[in-house]
């Protein structure tokens, strides 16, 4: 009577390959062809090519490419050493001291995550440029204005710290399965809560600091909306920014000199990848032994307590609401300026329009689906990704863990692109293939599969697929933390009592990473609802996304319906989130 | 004697849930107490408040002349500045320090020179047989070894009071038995107190000078740990202390201290203790080891069958089962295995308590 | 329904057109200026649906050029500002030859081959903050923006075109460097006032408005029109010795799957009914000297003259300046004088 | 009897580290037996092994007549189809089932009808005293229901075999004892083939027909619980089965299995066991419960004067240590506190072993 499926041999896990096959594709097919494109003279898809190192011996000649190389590096590394250091701390002050006001500050942590750099950048020239209102409050006080938001260190340190969320969440999320014992035991011996912070805390979490700090890394060196907006009037180039240059520098489009930075990307960050491979290999060290009833009190900061809070309120400040105020600002007046009386030129204006542009509105619309719904299935595959990794720790793993990474290193504009190829060619050298088989399947095939293939390019799809690549790396790591928290020995119990794999993954593992995941798909909705330039080539009319729009009518000279455009959004994007926390989704697990 | 630490009616709530309800207590220069209780009862609660980790509601605690926390004028120092050791269950050892870094933060945090930190820290890992340990990783180290840099993490810079949280529960058996000894031998040669958690009666005996016995927030009993084992207050105490078969006796008579039971059928002679009386339904218990078992009748006694016997290793458990139908079964200890059969079990009077 | 003045075997066109019942554009003119076009084509052919691709103008050359190499759905036709970008794909024949019935009432020069259309007329305009640059100041002509610019008020605010990232910046650029004899003292001045340059006409105009930057070179004026309509800031001019002007290119792919509605589309777009609306509606300047309004070629010749106007000419000529090495040259010349490094 | 459990000469690896170094076991039809070791041995390697959670190298492992796992043949059957109880020491509870999901699950899978189920899950539970807590989920449970949980999860569905792994380990020491004698009493009852993880001696002595001594992934002795305790073949065996003095003993003559001892400057007789032989420096070792405390001169005994006694509750136990200088010490049990002074301490030949 107990009957058990027995088939003897162990079979092939075919779930598995397919999920590494797809992924192994969506990541590498397009990296394969910029990799490709960079060592020909033309397109690739061009009749007349030729083969050669023509595409790099141009860029390493070019002056441009060494400045903007070196400032990418500047840049990034700027960026990861105040992103780092002060997300890491946020993050113990957050999770562990009694700071006053967290209930406050952890939603706000979120808005430098979806309010798209661009954006971001546009909202500190109207707070605190030149002419901004702030600036010309300090001058009013001052007599002079004390910054310069043009300046290359200005955009180092504003880039720097609108990316101390990313490392937030890493570290919190750390932080919060690491026991509050070994930071109790610092107390007693005598540490301050600052010395608790330094010596202990942030030392355990290395692991998770390094991935932290890797990934920003790499999303410094993707900056770019930052500084088309604040680099261009002093001309601060970085490799992003200089991309976009070489789109028009020869005239046309040269994709081999594209490519051919892109190349270059990916060889710098495969170093650092390793780097960090091996800086978690002596992880073990840091995995603690863990008490029963690992509880904690708030730690309190005593004096300290008021001190941090006006840091972090200043962070705070800083990098959220002095741009937020700009862009309200900017979303309500006429214009604005030296001399402008701000109450004589309020207006609704803006917002009329974009009520009368049923592409705003479709923008609006779409944006929020491909956040929720594209989030919510972003998640789904990076889920199953992350169980085709889980508990396996073969070489398919280790390669596959490898690879997230690699897509970031891509700037988005250039990996939307070759999404756009993948899309294009693919279908028609399937085609080909298909119909020089010559048989009635393939023809048939060619006939119906073929066209669905290629109708997928203008759907919204295309640009799902391209975001949930692009930010792999990111929205992984989101769920292996969750899944790292699930016991071995629940998944053994129920292989035990005769559960197949997957059986166990749907009985057990999933069900207990559902808060786990609910916190990603969060995470995912927001980065999704930002991103822009990985759209730009994707979008076709009725699946145009707001990131890409601010982009189009940014060029245009829209800057009032930009404004007005990022308002809506920030403040729809504000409302997802509250009803989201409202109803209990974990911003962490 | 001085006390080094005082505990003055100490109240802890969780939220709305009381804790401590009221817990009073002191240790003395070169004691050592043992916090002993079931699990959940406040334990590792009391030793946490007085650590500073956690903020109890009323009442009071001094270390020393110091006064580290006052309820009712709501002064609370902080953890890290009691000056105490503390020594977790889990150890809590610092996985990114060496055993040397580990031990030696605390008197680096004290702005000791150098040389002086190396001289005290190789001098305590000496004195814990870890001199050779000290440029290993926390993960490098065997559990006893581990358990050994904590308390050495704890004593480096002499706190006058040591705390620890069941510093022995995450060892093996065989180990817990050494680490046992070698605790209190240690304890004992450095003139330390201690405050020591722990939910294994057998541990708290052997180890302390005293033991305080918490139940649901309150102490229950507190002495030596003779007077807690042989003169239990409260069938509570009794019932922890040691193991213990518990009786259904009816009461049927009370004369001072002497009570007269019929259990089974057989009438016998017991003693009182707690505060219980009247008749009826009593709590009767009698330790395992007092039960003596003999093949032929003798006094103040019940015939039993044998049930089954367990090998201990140095005695034989036997269980002894009254007929189906009555919960009546009896626990005891004999040097041999005993033949299949009925036996006289012997209560002797003054060792059969009713509560 | 063939449109008045037409011949009788239009309807030939407008028949396929409407079997086709529709029409791909890809266009860098934004959405909102192509609306009224679009709407005003749909109810004249019914049944015709436009569907317009707003872009950036590279965006639309890499796009078309992917896309007809893969063989798949492309445009019909494309509408680019970018003329060098448009001539080059129309002198590469990726464009259809097809002469237009409105062909004569447009500009020669703004007609290449009958394959490539120039159909708006936007001059190339100098924009100023009316609050901080006093109706003294504002230059007239080009020799007079280049002594203003040298004055110490203006360092650090002129602004204009950041030419290596923008095509219409270096395309106005290049023209101004054959028009204009003393071109290269006013590079030197641009040089002088630290000139400061932005990818895109919004970022120059807003900052131009808000007053971070005094004034600005070479801003499409047709953008620069619509925005000082709202904002009081903005003061326009048009240089009186001569002015630049450029046409978005219009043509028909080769391959298109729609080509009647493209054919239609094109003969409507420069039909008088079409030009008037790109004129007072999408305010980007008709190129027919039949239409009248504020935003038409006949007001801005009436205003500067005939012969201070200077269009860029519909021509496989811009193609010169695609060349990489009279690229480069030109790049390094610009930017060792105006001292962008 | 039929084997249900046949282990052939298993070999097990974790990377380059060998873990299992080639061990043989069965498990006979009703038995129980205890898989005994030190930390780190391999008991839970090799059970996991036994369960399908680990991949050994070489060896042959038989379930009842099937064969499920062979190393020449390159054979291995999934966890999933080997059919078999385990009970994890962590319990390993699905946290977001109830009770009876939790219980119920295995036969969910064996595709049993939902009243099936029902009544089969309630006798389990009823079976194991957990009739009412049927809804309730497992951080609802107390330790020792948990332990009952995994326990009805594992037996629901009438595996041969069940695999226990430490199950009693995070148990109180008080509820550790109960538990045993249930669990022993349970296996008993329900006729069940057990194999149970243990590293506490006495655990394993009170609960198994047979003992597995595990020593760094070999099997060092196994025989019934009394034979291990009483006649170990080796220094291992004696030390690990029970708490022993070691002596610092010279051997002076051995003939057959009797020697001559020299220890402290006495001489004593002993016995040999296991393969030792010569002279000189031997092992020696005695039960602390087998040396005889006289305050008078007794044969076979050495004179050393007390240190200290601990109270255990039942008996006391006393520390002799020799002069400053040597590191001889001997413990020993006695019924009550000893008066300072010196002892004659009687160590029986027949259980004073020389190895
Ligand atoms: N963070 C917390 N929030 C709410 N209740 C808690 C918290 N920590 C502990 N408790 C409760 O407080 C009570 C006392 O806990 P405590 O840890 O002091 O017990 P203990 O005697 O040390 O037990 P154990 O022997 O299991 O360690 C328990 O009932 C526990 O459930
Ligand atoms: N995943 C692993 N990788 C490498 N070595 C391991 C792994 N798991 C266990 N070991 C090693 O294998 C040996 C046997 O481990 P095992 O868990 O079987 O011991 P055990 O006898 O169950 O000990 P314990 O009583 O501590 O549970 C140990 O030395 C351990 O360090
Ligand atoms: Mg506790
Ligand atoms: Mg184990």
């Amino acid at each position: 009577m107990n009957t058990l499926a027995h088939t003897g041999r162990p079979r092939l896990n075919w779930p598995r390959g397919v999920v590494v096959t797809l992924a192994t594709v969506a990541i590498f097919l397009p990296l394969f062809l910029i990799f490709y494109q960079s060592f020909l003279n033309a397109p690739f898809f061009m009749p007349v090519k030729e083969l050669g190192l023509d595409a790099y011996r141009f860029i390493f000649e070019d002056p441009d490419f060494a400045v903007a190389f070196e400032n990418a590096f500047l840049l990034a590394t700027g960026l990861a050493v105040i992103a780092v250091p002060l997300g890491g701390m946020l993050a113990f002050l957050m999770i562990r001291t009694d700071l006053p006001g967290k209930g406050l500050i952890a939603p706000c942590l979120l808005v430098p995550i979806f309010v798209s750099p661009m954006v971001m950048g546009f909202g500190y020239v109207v707070a605190m440029g030149p002419v901004g209102f702030y600036s010309l409050w300090a001058k009013d006080i001052l007599g002079f204005i004390p910054w310069n938001i043009y300046s290359f260190t200005s955009i180092v340190v504003i880039a720097g710290l609108t990316h101390v969320p990313h490392v937030y969440l890493y570290a919190s999320s750390a932080l919060k399965s690491l026991g509050s014992d070994v930071e109790e035991a610092a107390r007693v011996t005598g540490a301050s809560p600052l010395q608790v912070m330094f010596n202990v805390s942030l030392p355990m979490i290395t692991p998770a600091l390094a991935y932290a700090g890797v990934l920003v890394f790499f999303l410094g060196f993707e900056v770019f909306g930052l500084v088309l907006v604040l680099g261009d009037p002093e001309g601060h180039m970085v490799l992003a920014t200089y991309l976009y240059k070489l789109t028009n520098k020869l005239g046309t489009p040269s994709y081999h000199l594209m490519a051919a930075v892109a190349v270059c990307l990916v060889m710098v960050t495969l170093p650092l990848v390793m780097v960090q491979r091996w800086l978690l290999k002596s992880s073990n060290k840091f995995v603690s032994i863990k008490g029963k009833g690992a509880r904690s009190k708030a730690m309190p900061l005593g004096r300290w307590k008021w001190l941090a809070f006006a840091l972090i309120f200043g962070w705070l400040m800083f990098t959220i609401i002095m741009p937020m105020s700009g862009i309200v600002l900017r979303s309500f007046v006429q214009y604005w300026g030296e001399g402008v009386q701000l109450a004589d030129v309020l207006t609704l204006q803006h917002f009329r329009e974009i009520l009368d542009q049923p592409a705003l509105m479709r923008g609006i619309l779409n944006t929020v689906l491909i956040g929720v719904i594209g989030g919510g299935c972003a998640v789904i595959c990076y889920c199953a990704i992350a169980l085709a990794m889980h508990r396996k720790p073969d070489l398919i793993t280790r390669f596959l863990d490898y690879s997230v990474l690699v897509p970031r290193a891509v700037p988005g504009l250039l990996a939307g692109l070759s999404f756009l190829w993948v899309f294009l060619f693919v279908p028609s050298w399937l085609d080909g293939m298909l119909k020089g088989m010559d048989n009635g399947v393939a023809l048939w095939l060619s006939e119906q599969a073929i066209p669905v293939l290629r109708s997928l390019r203008s759907t919204i799809f295309a640009l799902w697929l391209a975001y949930s690549v692009v930010w792999l790396a990111y929205g992984m790591r989101l769920i292996s933390t969750a899944l790292l928290q699930v016991g071995p020995e629940l998944e053994e119990a129920a292989r035990a009592v005769g559960a197949t794999r997957g059986k166990v993954t749907r009985d057990v593992t999933v069900p207990l990473i559902k808060y786990g995941l609910l916190g990603a798909w969060l995470m995912v909705f927001l980065i999704f609802e930002r991103e822009y330039s990985t759209g730009v080539y994707l979008l076709s009319p009725g699946t145009e996304v707001i990131g890409a729009l601010l982009v189009s009518l940014w060029a245009t000279g829209s800057t009032d319906l930009v404004a007005a455009l990022s308002f809506v959004n920030i403040s729809l994007v504000a409302i997802g989130l509250g009803v989201a926390l409202r109803f209990g989704v974990k911003l962490h697990n | 004697m001085t006390n080094e630490l005082t505990v003055k009616e100490l109240h802890l709530d969780y939220g709305t849930n009381p804790i401590l309800k009221g817990v009073s207590m002191h240790l003395q220069k070169g004691e050592v107490v043992a916090l002993l209780g079931p699990s959940g009862s406040g334990k590792t609660t009391l030793l946490r408040a007085v650590a500073g980790l956690e903020s109890p509601k009323a009442g009071a605690i001094d270390i020393g002349e110091r006064n580290v926390f006052d309820g009712a004028q709501g002064f609370e120092m902080p953890a890290e500045q009691r000056n105490l050791g503390l020594v977790f269950q889990s150890y809590a050892l610092w996985p990114h320090k060496t055993v040397f870094d580990n031990v030696a933060y605390g008197l680096k945090l004290r702005k000791l020179g150098a040389s002086e930190i190396k001289d005290r820290v190789s001098d305590v890992l000496k004195n814990l047989g870890l001199g050779h340990l000290a440029e290993r990783y926390p993960h490098q180290l065997s559990g006893g070894q581990q358990q050994r840099v904590a308390i050495a993490r704890a004593l480096v810079y002499n706190p006058p009071v040591i705390l620890l949280d069941e510093p022995l529960s995450n060892l093996d058996a065989k180990l817990r038995e050494e680490a046992r000894a070698f605790l209190r031998e240690l304890i004992v040669r450095m003139g330390l107190s201690a405050l020591m958690v722990t939910h294994d009666q057998a541990e708290a005996m052997a180890i302390s000078d005293r033991i305080l016995l918490l139940n649901n927030g309150k102490i229950e009993q507190q002495g030596s740990p003779q007077s807690m084992y042989e003169t239990p207050d409260t069938l509570f105490t009794a019932e922890f202390m040691g193991s213990n078969n518990r009786l259904p006796a009816r009461v049927i008579q009370r004369e001072g201290r002497q009570v007269q039971l019929e259990l089974n059928g057989t009438r016998l002679q017991a003693s009182a203790r707690g505060t219980g009386a009247g008749t009826g339904e009593g709590s009767t218990i009698i330790r395992v080891e007092e039960v003596k078992i003999s093949a032929t009748p003798v006094d103040n006694a019940i015939e039993l069958p044998l049930l089954t016997c367990m090998y201990l290793g140095d005695r034989f458990e036997c269980l002894f089962k009254g007929e189906a139908g009555t919960d009546l079964s009896l626990r005891a200890y004999f040097k041999y295995r005993l033949e299949p059969g009925r036996y006289w079990l012997q209560l002797p009077a003054d060792k059969l308590w009713v509560f | 329904q063939v449109p008045a003045g037409y011949p009788a075997d239009y309807q030939k066109i407008i028949d396929g057109a409407k079997k086709e019942g529709k029409l791909v554009i890809y266009g860098a003119t934004d959405s909102k200026a192509t609306q009224p076009l679009i709407k005003d084509f749909s109810a004249m052919y019914p049944g015709i649906t436009v569907e317009y691709n707003d872009m950036n103008s590279t965006e639309v050359y890499n796009r078309f050029i992917s896309e007809v190499a893969a063989g798949g759905n492309t445009a019909d036709a494309m509408w680019s500002s970018a003329m060098d970008l448009q001539m080059r794909l129309a002198s590469d024949g990726y464009a259809l030859q097809y002469k237009s019935l409105e062909a004569s009432k447009i500009p020669g020069w703004a007609i290449w081959d009958d394959k490539a259309y120039g159909t708006t007329f936007e001059p190339a305009a100098i924009v100023y903050n009316k609050r901080l640059v006093d109706a003294k100041e504002v230059p007239h002509t080009h020799a007079e923006f280049t002594a203003l610019i040298q004055q110490p008020k203006f360092r650090d605010k002129v602004t204009t075109y950041d030419i290596e990232k923008s095509g219409v910046g270096f395309m106005f650029m290049t023209q101004d460097a054959r028009e204009y004899p003393k071109f290269q003292d006013m590079a030197n001045a641009f040089g002088v006032s630290k000139v400061r340059v932005q990818s895109s006409t919004g970022t120059m105009m807003e900052r131009i408005s808000s007053g971070e930057n005094l004034i600005g070179y070479n801003v499409l004026g047709s953008y620069a029109l619509v925005r000082a309509k709202t904002d009081p800031s903005i003061g326009v001019v048009l240089p009186k010795d001569y002015t630049l002007v450029m046409s978005r290119v219009f043509f028909i792919n080769k391959s298109a799957k729609n080509v009647n509605a493209a054919k239609l589309w094109l003969d409507y777009m420069l039909s008088q009914r079409g030009q008037t609306i790109i004129a007072n509606d999408s305010k980007l300047f008709a190129i027919r000297a039949d239409v009248s309004g504020e935003t038409t070629s006949a007001e801005l010749i009436k205003q500067i003259g005939k012969d201070n106007i200077k269009p860029v000419p519909v021509h496989p000529i811009l193609l010169q300046f695609l060349g990489p090495q009279r690229r480069m040259a030109f790049l390094k010349q610009w930017k060792d004088a105006a001292g962008k490094k």
